[in-house]
């Protein structure tokens, strides 16, 4: 048997028990995919996600990410995972206190690169993004679409095998989301697995990319 | 364990430390007012100590003369003694002297003395052992050779007491331990609890890192150096505080125990490292339990 | 001489010396206007709401809010004016160890409202925006879309005279956000000056409203 | 002030405390050692008090006899003198005690007594005065009394000794007013800082009612009543492990001093009290003092 890389069985997830948030699904994502999820405020897009990046456990059901069960991940396994996984947050989860540097850095620093490589790459991410002149600020410093693109550079910094991007261009006017769009594509082109949710009906208006469409937790397209 | 990870942590340390710097002065200030309080006491306990062994170590003998000697045979004696190594003469008391003293003992019930037709009380020379013990076969020599002489009536060496000194130094030193082990649990407690509540406001940074990925060891590190860090510039400041206290206590006053003035002594470097070495234990063990509950299975 | 609710005469604010986030700009909102403020990320449109609400003061020029010069204003007189203003941040800002309910009632709570109205009022402004279901959860436990509604209700309950709204609809899919335009029509139509700044090319495509278009802290429309 | 306002007060910080139990129970918990340190001071001093005024309390007095008083006289004496109010019989000593105890006294000086041909000392009865002070003036009117007896040679009133007992117990209260001072302003320190650090954590929670429009006194507010509650309930806690503490110590132990045993009395209602009140205040200016920052011009 051939294991996608993100395969889903049955997945149920209650916040509580009249609380559901992911009902019955079931998915399988290839290696090197593209895919959109969309639906409603509350569908439970971000929860799906969550389930992928093992920051909630599914109620029940299995899932496999990058063939590890993730119901049985040990704590070490987990944090080796989770560098294979850039996510973009919907709320950003950028460290307050650090620098946009040292918030971007950090994904290389905790795997041991050494420190001229971090320099030399985190520089050319920021470039790519705009940020060049933001180096040294802190994130609350940084205006709601800066503080996104700097979720964006720490998730894609690494070269993750799975790309996870929550609501990425939430924040941004429509110029750069179509050059965020293209360096999504960019990643995706050189084998990296992309799931995006949002809700932008511009962003899925023309595309030939996988949707999935949620409601309340179910797959209903 | 590559270099640049421990790099990084000590880097990632300092840069908390900064970032947080009034959290860590307040972190710093209660850990170094716990220890000045432990130290205090740790100061008490040594001085105490201190007196009680000098008391201790100087047994004193007593040398009672027939009727009244000649002072040249007490000059003579006196000179052969101290040529003895760790002999100091203390005092000679005349007879005169000696009923003058008894006199002043008895306070009230002085009257009793003009009942006397002559002077009962014998003349006496104090010798001091320094650095003796009960052990020492020194005294025990002396006293033999003394009681052969002809002007030696009695000789009594104060074995007895130094038994009895011995005994309250054991008492000073159990109750001290007790309470020393009290106050350091209190102080341990009070420190940890201090290192939790800075560890604590920043859950939100752990759980971040934990979400990027990073093992529990790179989250740990940093917080324990910090802890580290924190528990030794707390006890440096305490073993400041007691020393400028040390200081000016010493020169403001003049202690005294009867007539023999006591010396205060500070703690010995030893000690001071020693608790210096704790208090970054103490740092380190705080952040160690205040970061447990983040890394529970 | 006859003052508009809002009224800047050359504002300038810079984040340091190289860091201009607003220039020379000048606007006079009457009251009762409705207003869009659009631009790039990083324009200035979150520093110029921040210094009509006060939380940012200007490096040099006035502003006069609801008659007001905010250069002078004392402690007391701000608590009081931001009472009078609904501000919907563009990172919510809620209080995430109060529930739902409790962080929409406490603007009502500062001004001695009696509890049977509060209640009263919450319960109606949580059904318009659908969170009648989450009034008990606390903001972590809210999806991204219903946490942005949520600071949506707390702005609009004590029926402001004026109503900031950072980017309000950029976590909400179309249905919803078309509900909440229409609510803050509703509200503009019960006299409340409302600005909302936004980079959704959707919201602006068809409104009669006045646009302020941004660019690197100037008005350039 | 609306009640509404104080009703929402007092509910916000029980919520606040509910929200953040394990910040406040470690504040709780280093409040409580911190008093607990105070608290035993304290308890020392009252002790330390309580003996020396018992002991200054207790004027004696001794009657001595001329020559071999008849037991009858004695017993007659004793018996008029019983019926004054606040006057107890401690002891007779015969001319044979007192010479034994004068023996026991001198110790290694024994030798010289017996050079004596008579017993040079006076039988004496010894009486206490409970309660009396040095301005009572009954003692003296009954030493007037008794030295005009046949029977009665001297009288010694310890009017002296009790000047010297006060001398000791105005010593032992300044010492112990700057060193309880010292650890009260440490105790002080500690706390303010606690909750300093639990009140820094919440930051952000200030800035968004700042931002809501909410007035200081509103913000302020259940931050006070909450550190309030903080030092109430930490004094709470250190009283209570006092009274343990002093219940274990009073059923294991039996304190003497020379041959009287000495009663160790728990701390006054009074200052019981009192020293809740004092934690309860401390917290109040712990957080008044770490809100201080967070609303400056
Ligand atoms: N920790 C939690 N506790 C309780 N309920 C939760 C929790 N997390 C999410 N939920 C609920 O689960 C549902 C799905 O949430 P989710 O964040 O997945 O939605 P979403 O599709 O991402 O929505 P949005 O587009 O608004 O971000 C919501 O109704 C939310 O309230
Ligand atoms: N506190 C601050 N310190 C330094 N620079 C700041 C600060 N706040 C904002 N800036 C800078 O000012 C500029 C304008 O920021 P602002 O938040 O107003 O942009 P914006 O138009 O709201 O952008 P977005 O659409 O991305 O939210 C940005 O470049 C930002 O980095
Ligand atoms: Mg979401
Ligand atoms: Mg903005």
């Amino acid at each position: 048997m051939v294991f996608g890389m993100i395969k889903l069985f049955n997945v149920y997830k209650n916040f509580g028990p009249k609380n559901p948030a992911i009902v019955d699904l079931s998915l399988n994502i290839e290696k090197g995919e593209f895919v959109f999820i969309t639906g409603p405020s509350g569908a439970g897009k971000t929860t799906l996600l969550k389930i992928i990046f093992c920051s909630e456990r599914p109620t029940s059901g299995n899932a496999l990410v990058n063939g590890i069960n993730i119901n049985r991940i040990k704590e070490k396994q987990l944090a080796f995972l989770r560098r294979k996984i850039g996510v973009v947050f919907q709320d950003f989860k950028l460290l307050p206190n650090r620098t946009v540097f040292n918030n971007v850095s950090l994904c290389l620093e905790i795997s041991g690169v050494q420190y001229p490589i971090i320099r030399k790459k985190v520089h050319q991410t920021l470039r790519q993004l705009g940020l060049s002149k933001k180096e040294r600020y802190y994130p609350p410093q940084l205006s709601g679409g800066e503080q996104q693109r700097v979720a964006i550079a720490r998730a894609i910094i690494n070269n993750p095998s799975i790309l996870l991007a929550d609501e990425p261009t939430g924040n941004l006017d429509p110029e750069i989301t179509i050059e965020i769009m293209a360096l999504l594509e960019e990643i995706h082109q050189r084998g990296t697995t992309v799931l995006v949710a949002t809700h932008s009906q511009e962003l899925l208006k023309d595309t030939e990319k996988k949707i999935v469409t949620l409601n309340k937790g179910r797959i209903v397209k | 364990m590559k270099t640049s990870f421990i790099k990084y942590f000590f880097r990632q340390a300092l840069t908390n430390i900064s970032d947080n710097r009034t959290a860590h002065l307040l972190g710093v200030g209660t850990i170094a007012i716990a220890f000045l309080i432990f130290n205090s006491f740790i100061l008490a306990y040594v001085n105490i100590n201190h007196w009680a062994d000098e008391m201790g170590k100087s047994l004193t003998m007593t040398i009672y003369f027939k009727g009244q000697p000649q002072e040249i045979e007490v000059e003579e004696l006196k000179s052969e003694l101290i040529n003895i190594q760790g002999v100091t003469i203390n005092k000679f008391v005349s007879k005169e002297e000696a009923i003058r003293s008894l006199a002043k003992e008895l306070g009230d019930k002085e009257g009793f003395l003009k009942g006397l037709n002559e002077n009962p009380l014998p003349a006496s020379l104090e010798i001091v052992f320094l650095k003796a013990d009960r052990e020492d076969p020194l005294p025990y020599n002396i006293k033999k050779r003394l009681e052969k002489m002809d002007i030696v009536d009695e000789v009594h060496y104060s074995e007895e007491w130094a038994g009895k000194i011995e005994a309250i130094m054991g008492a000073i030193k159990l109750i001290g331990s007790v309470l020393g082990g009290l106050l350091f649990l209190a102080t341990l407690f009070i420190i940890t609890n201090t290192i939790k509540l800075t560890v604590f406001a920043r859950e939100n940074e752990i759980e971040i890192l934990r979400l990027v990925g990073a093992t529990n060891v790179f989250i740990k590190a940093p917080f324990l150096i910090e802890g580290s860090i924190q528990g030794l510039l707390g006890g440096l400041l305490a073993l400041i505080m007691l020393l400028a206290g040390y200081v000016t206590v010493m020169i403001r006053a003049d202690f005294k125990i009867g007539f023999a003035s006591l010396d205060i002594v500070f703690i010995s470097p030893h000690i001071a490292v020693f608790l210096l070495l704790m208090s970054m234990i103490i740092g380190l063990l705080g952040s160690s339990i205040a970061l447990g509950r983040f890394f529970k299975a």
